[in-house]
Protein backbone atom coordinates (compact mmCIF):
# COMPACT_ATOMS: atom_id res chain seq x y z
CA UNK A 1 0.00 0.00 0.00
CA UNK A 2 1.01 3.51 -0.63
CA UNK A 3 1.15 5.81 2.11
CA UNK A 4 0.83 9.68 1.72
CA UNK A 5 1.79 12.58 4.18
CA UNK A 6 0.86 16.34 3.90
CA UNK A 7 1.99 19.66 4.93
CA UNK A 8 3.10 19.67 8.89
CA UNK A 9 2.36 15.97 8.99
CA UNK A 10 5.21 15.46 5.60
CA UNK A 11 7.54 17.79 7.38
CA UNK A 12 7.74 15.40 10.91
CA UNK A 13 7.65 12.30 8.85
CA UNK A 14 10.20 13.50 7.03
CA UNK A 15 9.12 12.28 3.62
CA UNK A 16 5.84 12.42 1.67
CA UNK A 17 4.87 9.43 0.32
CA UNK A 18 6.25 5.53 0.92
CA UNK A 19 5.37 1.91 0.13
CA UNK A 20 4.72 -0.26 2.51
CA UNK A 21 3.24 -4.30 2.81
CA UNK A 22 0.60 -4.51 5.00
CA UNK A 23 2.26 -5.23 8.40
CA UNK A 24 1.19 -8.54 10.84
CA UNK A 25 -2.08 -7.54 12.68
CA UNK A 26 -2.65 -4.27 11.15
CA UNK A 27 -6.45 -3.75 10.24
CA UNK A 28 -7.79 -0.52 10.51
CA UNK A 29 -5.92 3.24 10.00
CA UNK A 30 -5.86 3.20 13.94
CA UNK A 31 -3.42 0.28 13.64
CA UNK A 32 -1.48 1.28 11.26
CA UNK A 33 -1.02 4.53 13.06
CA UNK A 34 0.26 3.07 16.37
CA UNK A 35 2.61 0.64 14.09
CA UNK A 36 4.01 3.56 12.61
CA UNK A 37 4.42 5.54 15.54
CA UNK A 38 6.64 2.55 16.95
CA UNK A 39 9.08 2.75 13.62
CA UNK A 40 10.55 6.06 14.41
CA UNK A 41 10.22 9.45 16.55
CA UNK A 42 9.39 10.89 12.93
CA UNK A 43 5.83 9.33 13.23
CA UNK A 44 5.91 9.50 17.18
CA UNK A 45 5.80 13.25 16.28
CA UNK A 46 3.19 13.64 13.64
CA UNK A 47 0.69 11.30 15.10
CA UNK A 48 0.94 12.96 18.62
CA UNK A 49 -2.42 14.14 18.49
CA UNK A 50 -4.45 11.92 16.77
CA UNK A 51 -7.11 14.78 16.88
CA UNK A 52 -5.21 16.85 14.95
CA UNK A 53 -4.92 14.75 12.02
CA UNK A 54 -6.97 13.70 9.22
CA UNK A 55 -7.16 10.42 7.09
CA UNK A 56 -8.17 9.78 3.97
CA UNK A 57 -8.33 5.99 2.01
CA UNK A 58 -8.61 5.94 -1.68
CA UNK A 59 -8.93 9.69 -1.61
CA UNK A 60 -11.95 9.87 0.53
CA UNK A 61 -12.44 10.89 4.10
CA UNK A 62 -12.45 8.01 6.72
CA UNK A 63 -12.10 7.79 10.60
CA UNK A 64 -9.50 6.52 12.35
CA UNK A 65 -11.12 2.79 12.81
CA UNK A 66 -11.61 2.31 8.86
CA UNK A 67 -10.52 -0.89 7.61
CA UNK A 68 -7.25 -1.00 5.24
CA UNK A 69 -6.00 -3.48 3.10
CA UNK A 70 -2.79 -3.77 1.02
CA UNK A 71 -3.82 -1.89 -2.30
CA UNK A 72 -4.82 0.88 -0.67
CA UNK A 73 -3.87 4.83 -1.19
CA UNK A 74 -3.62 6.22 2.67
CA UNK A 75 -3.09 9.53 3.23
CA UNK A 76 -2.31 11.68 6.14
CA UNK A 77 -2.81 15.36 7.05
CA UNK A 78 -3.72 18.16 9.27
CA UNK A 79 -7.05 19.85 8.31
CA UNK A 80 -7.32 21.28 5.60
CA UNK A 81 -6.71 25.31 5.25
CA UNK A 82 -7.33 26.03 1.02
CA UNK A 83 -9.68 28.19 -0.40
CA UNK B 1 -16.61 22.65 -14.07
CA UNK B 2 -13.03 22.63 -11.65
CA UNK B 3 -9.82 23.19 -12.02
CA UNK B 4 -6.54 22.93 -9.93
CA UNK B 5 -3.85 24.95 -11.09
CA UNK B 6 -0.09 26.71 -10.26
CA UNK B 7 -0.52 29.60 -12.63
CA UNK B 8 -3.28 32.53 -12.63
CA UNK B 9 -6.39 33.02 -14.04
CA UNK B 10 -8.14 36.40 -15.22
CA UNK B 11 -10.93 36.61 -13.69
CA UNK B 12 -13.00 38.76 -15.84
CA UNK B 13 -12.52 36.01 -19.14
CA UNK B 14 -13.96 32.86 -16.72
CA UNK B 15 -17.04 34.66 -15.78
CA UNK B 16 -17.89 35.65 -19.11
CA UNK B 17 -17.51 32.15 -20.27
CA UNK B 18 -19.92 31.22 -17.56
CA UNK B 19 -23.04 33.46 -19.15
CA UNK B 20 -22.03 33.46 -22.62
CA UNK B 21 -24.27 32.37 -24.72
CA UNK B 22 -26.81 31.57 -22.10
CA UNK B 23 -29.68 34.21 -22.24
CA UNK B 24 -31.68 31.76 -19.31
CA UNK B 25 -28.87 33.36 -16.26
CA UNK B 26 -30.61 36.20 -14.72
CA UNK B 27 -27.88 35.81 -11.79
CA UNK B 28 -24.11 35.45 -11.18
CA UNK B 29 -22.25 35.24 -8.15
CA UNK B 30 -18.75 35.17 -7.63
CA UNK B 31 -16.06 34.96 -4.70
CA UNK B 32 -12.58 35.46 -5.19
CA UNK B 33 -9.68 34.81 -2.17
CA UNK B 34 -6.72 36.74 -2.49
CA UNK B 35 -3.50 36.90 -0.04
CA UNK B 36 -3.44 39.20 2.20
CA UNK B 37 0.20 40.57 3.55
CA UNK B 38 -0.81 40.39 7.34
CA UNK B 39 -2.37 37.25 9.15
CA UNK B 40 -2.24 37.22 12.96
CA UNK B 41 -0.65 40.26 13.17
CA UNK B 42 2.50 39.08 10.95
CA UNK B 43 3.77 40.13 7.73
CA UNK B 44 3.40 37.62 5.18
CA UNK B 45 5.79 38.15 2.57
CA UNK B 46 3.97 34.85 0.01
CA UNK B 47 2.18 31.79 0.77
CA UNK B 48 3.13 28.57 -0.47
CA UNK B 49 -0.37 26.48 -1.68
CA UNK B 50 0.48 22.40 -0.80
CA UNK B 51 -2.64 20.16 -1.97
CA UNK B 52 -3.12 16.18 -2.54
CA UNK B 53 -3.25 15.83 -6.47
CA UNK B 54 -6.23 13.44 -7.36
CA UNK B 55 -7.93 13.76 -3.98
CA UNK B 56 -8.22 17.60 -4.62
CA UNK B 57 -9.78 17.31 -7.82
CA UNK B 58 -12.48 14.86 -6.76
CA UNK B 59 -13.45 16.20 -3.62
CA UNK B 60 -14.01 19.48 -5.74
CA UNK B 61 -16.46 17.88 -8.23
CA UNK B 62 -17.94 16.80 -5.25
CA UNK B 63 -18.61 19.97 -3.77
CA UNK B 64 -19.57 21.34 -7.33
CA UNK B 65 -22.05 18.31 -7.53
CA UNK B 66 -23.41 19.23 -3.85
CA UNK B 67 -24.34 22.88 -5.00
CA UNK B 68 -26.26 21.36 -8.02
CA UNK B 69 -28.19 19.00 -6.40
CA UNK B 70 -29.52 21.91 -3.60
CA UNK B 71 -30.01 24.80 -6.08
CA UNK B 72 -31.14 25.07 -9.86
CA UNK B 73 -27.85 26.65 -11.52
CA UNK B 74 -27.07 26.71 -14.86
CA UNK B 75 -23.26 26.81 -14.42
CA UNK B 76 -20.82 26.41 -11.43
CA UNK B 77 -16.98 26.97 -11.57
CA UNK B 78 -14.48 26.42 -8.98
CA UNK B 79 -10.74 27.21 -10.10
CA UNK B 80 -7.94 26.84 -7.20
CA UNK B 81 -4.36 27.50 -7.33
CA UNK B 82 -1.40 25.76 -5.64
CA UNK B 83 2.53 26.45 -5.68
CA UNK B 84 4.07 29.74 -4.36
CA UNK B 85 1.59 33.12 -4.53
CA UNK B 86 2.63 36.67 -3.38
CA UNK B 87 0.67 38.77 -1.32
CA UNK B 88 -2.52 40.44 -3.88
CA UNK B 89 -2.53 37.40 -5.92
CA UNK B 90 -5.82 35.41 -6.46
CA UNK B 91 -5.82 31.68 -4.62
CA UNK B 92 -9.55 30.66 -5.96
CA UNK B 93 -12.17 31.76 -7.71
CA UNK B 94 -15.46 29.66 -7.12
CA UNK B 95 -18.79 31.10 -8.78
CA UNK B 96 -22.45 30.24 -9.48
CA UNK B 97 -24.79 31.33 -12.63
CA UNK B 98 -28.64 30.89 -12.17
CA UNK B 99 -31.67 32.34 -13.62
CA UNK B 100 -32.42 34.09 -9.83
CA UNK B 101 -30.00 35.80 -8.06
CA UNK B 102 -31.13 33.63 -4.16
CA UNK B 103 -29.52 30.75 -6.16
CA UNK B 104 -26.85 31.99 -7.07
CA UNK B 105 -25.95 34.09 -3.77
CA UNK B 106 -26.57 30.69 -2.08
CA UNK B 107 -24.45 28.09 -4.31
CA UNK B 108 -21.38 30.38 -4.55
CA UNK B 109 -21.12 30.85 -0.68
CA UNK B 110 -21.68 27.34 0.13
CA UNK B 111 -18.95 26.07 -2.57
CA UNK B 112 -16.45 28.59 -0.70
CA UNK B 113 -17.46 27.46 2.56
CA UNK B 114 -17.46 23.41 1.73
CA UNK B 115 -14.03 24.05 -0.35
CA UNK B 116 -12.32 25.56 2.80
CA UNK B 117 -13.23 22.65 5.15
CA UNK B 118 -13.36 20.03 2.57
CA UNK B 119 -11.05 20.26 -0.25
CA UNK B 120 -7.11 19.26 0.61
CA UNK B 121 -5.63 22.45 0.38
CA UNK B 122 -2.92 23.48 2.96
CA UNK B 123 -1.31 26.99 3.58
CA UNK B 124 2.39 27.99 4.48
CA UNK B 125 3.25 31.02 5.23
CA UNK B 126 6.48 33.00 5.15
CA UNK B 127 7.04 35.15 8.02
CA UNK B 128 9.53 36.96 9.34
CA UNK B 129 9.91 34.43 11.66
CA UNK B 130 9.93 31.56 9.26
CA UNK B 131 7.59 29.52 7.46
CA UNK B 132 4.01 28.58 9.31
CA UNK B 133 1.35 25.92 8.37
CA UNK B 134 -2.23 28.19 9.08
CA UNK B 135 -4.41 26.66 11.40
CA UNK B 136 -7.76 25.67 10.42
CA UNK B 137 -9.99 27.67 12.08
CA UNK B 138 -13.07 26.87 14.01
CA UNK B 139 -14.87 30.18 12.02
CA UNK B 140 -14.75 27.83 8.58
CA UNK B 141 -16.06 24.53 10.42
CA UNK B 142 -19.32 26.66 11.35
CA UNK B 143 -19.68 28.48 8.36
CA UNK B 144 -19.73 24.86 6.94
CA UNK B 145 -22.16 23.28 9.60
CA UNK B 146 -24.88 25.81 8.51
CA UNK B 147 -24.99 24.48 5.06
CA UNK B 148 -25.43 20.66 6.84
CA UNK B 149 -28.43 21.67 8.65
CA UNK B 150 -30.04 22.17 5.34
CA UNK B 151 -29.62 18.90 4.16
CA UNK C 1 -18.18 54.06 -5.54
CA UNK C 2 -21.47 53.93 -7.77
CA UNK C 3 -22.12 54.60 -11.29
CA UNK C 4 -25.24 55.02 -13.56
CA UNK C 5 -24.81 54.81 -17.06
CA UNK C 6 -25.80 53.33 -20.41
CA UNK C 7 -23.78 52.07 -21.70
CA UNK C 8 -22.23 48.35 -21.10
CA UNK C 9 -19.14 47.88 -18.02
CA UNK C 10 -16.13 45.79 -18.46
CA UNK C 11 -16.30 43.02 -15.19
CA UNK C 12 -13.29 42.02 -15.12
CA UNK C 13 -12.03 45.30 -15.18
CA UNK C 14 -14.11 46.66 -12.74
CA UNK C 15 -13.64 44.04 -10.21
CA UNK C 16 -9.91 43.93 -10.96
CA UNK C 17 -9.36 48.18 -9.86
CA UNK C 18 -11.18 47.07 -6.67
CA UNK C 19 -8.67 45.17 -5.15
CA UNK C 20 -5.44 46.46 -7.13
CA UNK C 21 -2.84 47.89 -5.01
CA UNK C 22 -5.10 46.57 -1.82
CA UNK C 23 -3.03 43.63 -0.37
CA UNK C 24 -4.97 43.79 2.98
CA UNK C 25 -8.09 42.67 0.56
CA UNK C 26 -8.88 38.99 1.21
CA UNK C 27 -12.13 38.36 -0.68
CA UNK C 28 -13.91 39.63 -3.39
CA UNK C 29 -17.62 38.83 -3.51
CA UNK C 30 -19.13 40.10 -6.71
CA UNK C 31 -22.70 39.98 -8.09
CA UNK C 32 -23.91 40.48 -11.88
CA UNK C 33 -27.43 40.70 -13.13
CA UNK C 34 -27.63 39.49 -16.29
CA UNK C 35 -31.05 40.35 -18.79
CA UNK C 36 -33.54 36.81 -19.16
CA UNK C 37 -34.85 35.86 -22.53
CA UNK C 38 -37.98 34.59 -20.72
CA UNK C 39 -40.40 36.02 -17.61
CA UNK C 40 -43.13 34.48 -16.32
CA UNK C 41 -43.43 32.20 -19.02
CA UNK C 42 -43.31 34.95 -22.05
CA UNK C 43 -40.33 35.40 -24.32
CA UNK C 44 -38.87 38.89 -23.52
CA UNK C 45 -37.20 40.32 -27.03
CA UNK C 46 -35.08 43.21 -24.73
CA UNK C 47 -36.01 45.52 -21.75
CA UNK C 48 -36.00 49.13 -21.35
CA UNK C 49 -34.77 50.18 -17.68
CA UNK C 50 -36.13 54.20 -16.64
CA UNK C 51 -34.75 55.48 -13.61
CA UNK C 52 -35.52 58.59 -11.55
CA UNK C 53 -31.81 60.93 -12.80
CA UNK C 54 -30.68 62.70 -9.03
CA UNK C 55 -32.44 60.37 -6.92
CA UNK C 56 -30.70 57.20 -7.88
CA UNK C 57 -27.41 58.36 -6.86
CA UNK C 58 -28.72 59.37 -4.06
CA UNK C 59 -30.54 56.09 -3.19
CA UNK C 60 -27.13 54.13 -4.44
CA UNK C 61 -24.60 56.18 -2.37
CA UNK C 62 -27.22 55.74 1.35
CA UNK C 63 -27.43 52.06 -0.06
CA UNK C 64 -23.38 51.75 -0.58
CA UNK C 65 -23.17 53.79 3.49
CA UNK C 66 -25.28 51.74 4.95
CA UNK C 67 -22.85 48.56 3.59
CA UNK C 68 -19.71 50.40 4.84
CA UNK C 69 -21.84 51.16 8.34
CA UNK C 70 -22.20 47.39 9.00
CA UNK C 71 -19.39 45.56 7.63
CA UNK C 72 -15.62 46.53 7.29
CA UNK C 73 -15.15 46.59 3.89
CA UNK C 74 -11.88 48.06 1.73
CA UNK C 75 -14.28 48.74 -1.27
CA UNK C 76 -17.54 48.54 -2.66
CA UNK C 77 -19.36 49.10 -6.41
CA UNK C 78 -22.43 49.45 -7.80
CA UNK C 79 -22.85 49.96 -11.38
CA UNK C 80 -26.70 50.11 -12.57
CA UNK C 81 -27.10 50.65 -16.17
CA UNK C 82 -30.30 52.20 -17.68
CA UNK C 83 -32.15 52.44 -21.23
CA UNK C 84 -32.63 49.77 -23.66
CA UNK C 85 -30.87 46.06 -22.84
CA UNK C 86 -30.86 42.42 -24.64
CA UNK C 87 -31.20 39.09 -23.21
CA UNK C 88 -27.85 38.16 -22.31
CA UNK C 89 -26.94 41.88 -21.68
CA UNK C 90 -25.52 42.98 -17.99
CA UNK C 91 -27.67 45.20 -16.00
CA UNK C 92 -26.10 45.69 -12.76
CA UNK C 93 -22.87 45.21 -11.00
CA UNK C 94 -22.59 45.07 -6.94
CA UNK C 95 -19.40 43.93 -5.54
CA UNK C 96 -17.52 44.10 -1.78
CA UNK C 97 -14.01 43.84 -0.84
CA UNK C 98 -13.30 42.86 2.58
CA UNK C 99 -10.36 41.05 4.65
CA UNK C 100 -12.64 38.42 5.46
CA UNK C 101 -15.31 36.23 2.94
CA UNK C 102 -18.23 36.63 5.31
CA UNK C 103 -18.26 40.45 5.32
CA UNK C 104 -17.64 40.62 1.64
CA UNK C 105 -20.45 38.04 0.84
CA UNK C 106 -22.92 39.80 3.43
CA UNK C 107 -22.23 43.24 2.71
CA UNK C 108 -22.53 41.89 -1.88
CA UNK C 109 -25.55 40.42 -1.05
CA UNK C 110 -27.14 43.19 1.24
CA UNK C 111 -25.93 45.73 -1.31
CA UNK C 112 -28.62 43.76 -4.32
CA UNK C 113 -31.07 43.16 -1.88
CA UNK C 114 -31.94 46.81 -0.98
CA UNK C 115 -30.93 48.25 -4.72
CA UNK C 116 -33.59 45.59 -5.56
CA UNK C 117 -35.93 47.54 -3.45
CA UNK C 118 -35.09 51.60 -2.98
CA UNK C 119 -32.84 52.03 -6.03
CA UNK C 120 -35.82 54.41 -8.30
CA UNK C 121 -35.34 51.94 -11.56
CA UNK C 122 -38.28 50.42 -13.54
CA UNK C 123 -37.99 47.68 -15.96
CA UNK C 124 -40.13 47.76 -19.17
CA UNK C 125 -40.36 44.09 -20.76
CA UNK C 126 -40.95 43.91 -24.36
CA UNK C 127 -42.98 40.63 -25.13
CA UNK C 128 -45.07 39.42 -27.69
CA UNK C 129 -48.38 41.07 -26.14
CA UNK C 130 -46.22 44.48 -25.66
CA UNK C 131 -44.10 46.44 -23.60
CA UNK C 132 -45.07 45.33 -19.95
CA UNK C 133 -44.02 46.79 -16.92
CA UNK C 134 -42.86 44.73 -14.00
CA UNK C 135 -44.29 43.68 -11.15
CA UNK C 136 -42.12 44.57 -7.71
CA UNK C 137 -41.62 40.87 -6.38
CA UNK C 138 -43.15 40.02 -2.80
CA UNK C 139 -39.76 38.02 -2.42
CA UNK C 140 -37.61 41.02 -2.74
CA UNK C 141 -39.40 43.05 0.20
CA UNK C 142 -38.76 39.51 1.94
CA UNK C 143 -35.12 39.99 1.30
CA UNK C 144 -34.50 43.10 2.15
CA UNK C 145 -36.44 42.71 5.69
CA UNK C 146 -33.79 40.37 6.86
CA UNK C 147 -31.23 42.93 6.57
CA UNK C 148 -33.54 45.29 8.48
CA UNK C 149 -33.67 42.61 11.34
CA UNK C 150 -30.01 43.33 11.77
CA UNK C 151 -30.20 46.74 12.66
CA UNK D 1 -43.10 72.79 -7.34
CA UNK D 2 -41.82 70.44 -9.63
CA UNK D 3 -43.54 67.01 -10.03
CA UNK D 4 -42.39 64.02 -11.57
CA UNK D 5 -43.76 60.67 -13.04
CA UNK D 6 -42.49 57.47 -13.94
CA UNK D 7 -42.63 54.11 -15.61
CA UNK D 8 -46.51 53.35 -15.73
CA UNK D 9 -47.63 56.35 -13.73
CA UNK D 10 -45.87 58.31 -16.12
CA UNK D 11 -47.83 56.81 -18.96
CA UNK D 12 -51.12 57.08 -17.05
CA UNK D 13 -50.73 60.97 -16.27
CA UNK D 14 -49.44 61.50 -19.57
CA UNK D 15 -46.25 63.11 -18.92
CA UNK D 16 -42.94 62.69 -17.22
CA UNK D 17 -43.15 65.99 -15.44
CA UNK D 18 -44.91 69.04 -14.38
CA UNK D 19 -44.49 72.76 -13.18
CA UNK D 20 -47.29 73.76 -10.91
CA UNK D 21 -47.97 76.14 -8.07
CA UNK D 22 -49.11 74.84 -4.82
CA UNK D 23 -52.74 74.78 -5.10
CA UNK D 24 -54.73 76.36 -2.42
CA UNK D 25 -55.71 74.15 0.17
CA UNK D 26 -52.59 71.50 -0.28
CA UNK D 27 -50.38 71.06 2.42
CA UNK D 28 -49.49 67.31 2.51
CA UNK D 29 -48.77 64.54 -0.39
CA UNK D 30 -52.36 63.43 -0.09
CA UNK D 31 -53.88 66.66 -0.46
CA UNK D 32 -51.87 66.78 -3.98
CA UNK D 33 -52.93 63.43 -4.86
CA UNK D 34 -56.53 64.51 -4.33
CA UNK D 35 -56.66 67.71 -5.83
CA UNK D 36 -54.36 65.95 -9.03
CA UNK D 37 -57.44 63.49 -9.52
CA UNK D 38 -60.17 66.00 -9.64
CA UNK D 39 -58.15 67.55 -12.82
CA UNK D 40 -57.65 65.08 -15.08
CA UNK D 41 -59.25 61.42 -16.05
CA UNK D 42 -55.22 60.58 -16.10
CA UNK D 43 -54.40 61.25 -12.54
CA UNK D 44 -57.70 59.25 -11.35
CA UNK D 45 -55.90 56.24 -13.41
CA UNK D 46 -52.60 56.98 -12.09
CA UNK D 47 -53.56 57.53 -8.11
CA UNK D 48 -56.53 54.57 -8.50
CA UNK D 49 -54.90 52.28 -5.78
CA UNK D 50 -52.56 54.60 -3.48
CA UNK D 51 -50.83 51.35 -2.26
CA UNK D 52 -49.50 51.03 -5.29
CA UNK D 53 -47.71 53.84 -5.95
CA UNK D 54 -44.65 55.22 -4.21
CA UNK D 55 -43.26 58.86 -3.18
CA UNK D 56 -40.44 60.64 -3.30
CA UNK D 57 -40.27 64.35 -2.25
CA UNK D 58 -36.57 66.10 -2.97
CA UNK D 59 -35.52 62.91 -3.68
CA UNK D 60 -36.20 60.88 -0.55
CA UNK D 61 -39.38 58.56 0.51
CA UNK D 62 -41.80 59.77 2.20
CA UNK D 63 -45.29 58.61 3.34
CA UNK D 64 -48.64 60.60 2.07
CA UNK D 65 -49.15 62.61 4.78
CA UNK D 66 -45.80 64.42 4.59
CA UNK D 67 -46.11 68.04 4.07
CA UNK D 68 -44.87 69.83 1.03
CA UNK D 69 -44.45 73.19 0.06
CA UNK D 70 -43.81 75.26 -3.03
CA UNK D 71 -40.20 74.22 -4.17
CA UNK D 72 -40.39 70.80 -3.15
CA UNK D 73 -39.15 68.30 -6.16
CA UNK D 74 -42.23 65.30 -5.60
CA UNK D 75 -42.29 62.27 -7.49
CA UNK D 76 -44.58 59.89 -8.06
CA UNK D 77 -43.49 55.84 -9.19
CA UNK D 78 -44.81 52.21 -8.71
CA UNK D 79 -42.09 50.15 -6.41
CA UNK D 80 -38.67 50.07 -7.79
CA UNK D 81 -38.17 46.82 -9.98
CA UNK D 82 -34.38 47.56 -10.82
CA UNK D 83 -31.89 45.28 -9.96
Amino acid sequence: MKILYFAWVREAVGKPEEDLNLPEGVASVSDLVAWLKQQDTGYETAFANNAAVRVAVNQEYVDLDHGISNGDEIAFFPPVTGG
Amino acid sequence: MIRVQAVDFDLGDELKKMTDGNTGIGGLCSFVGLVRDMANDERISAMTLEHYPGMTEKALAEIEKQAHSRWNLDETLIIHRYGRLEPGEQIVLVAAASAHRGAAFEACHFLIDWLKTKAPFWKLEDTPGGGKWVDARTSDDEAVSRWNKLN
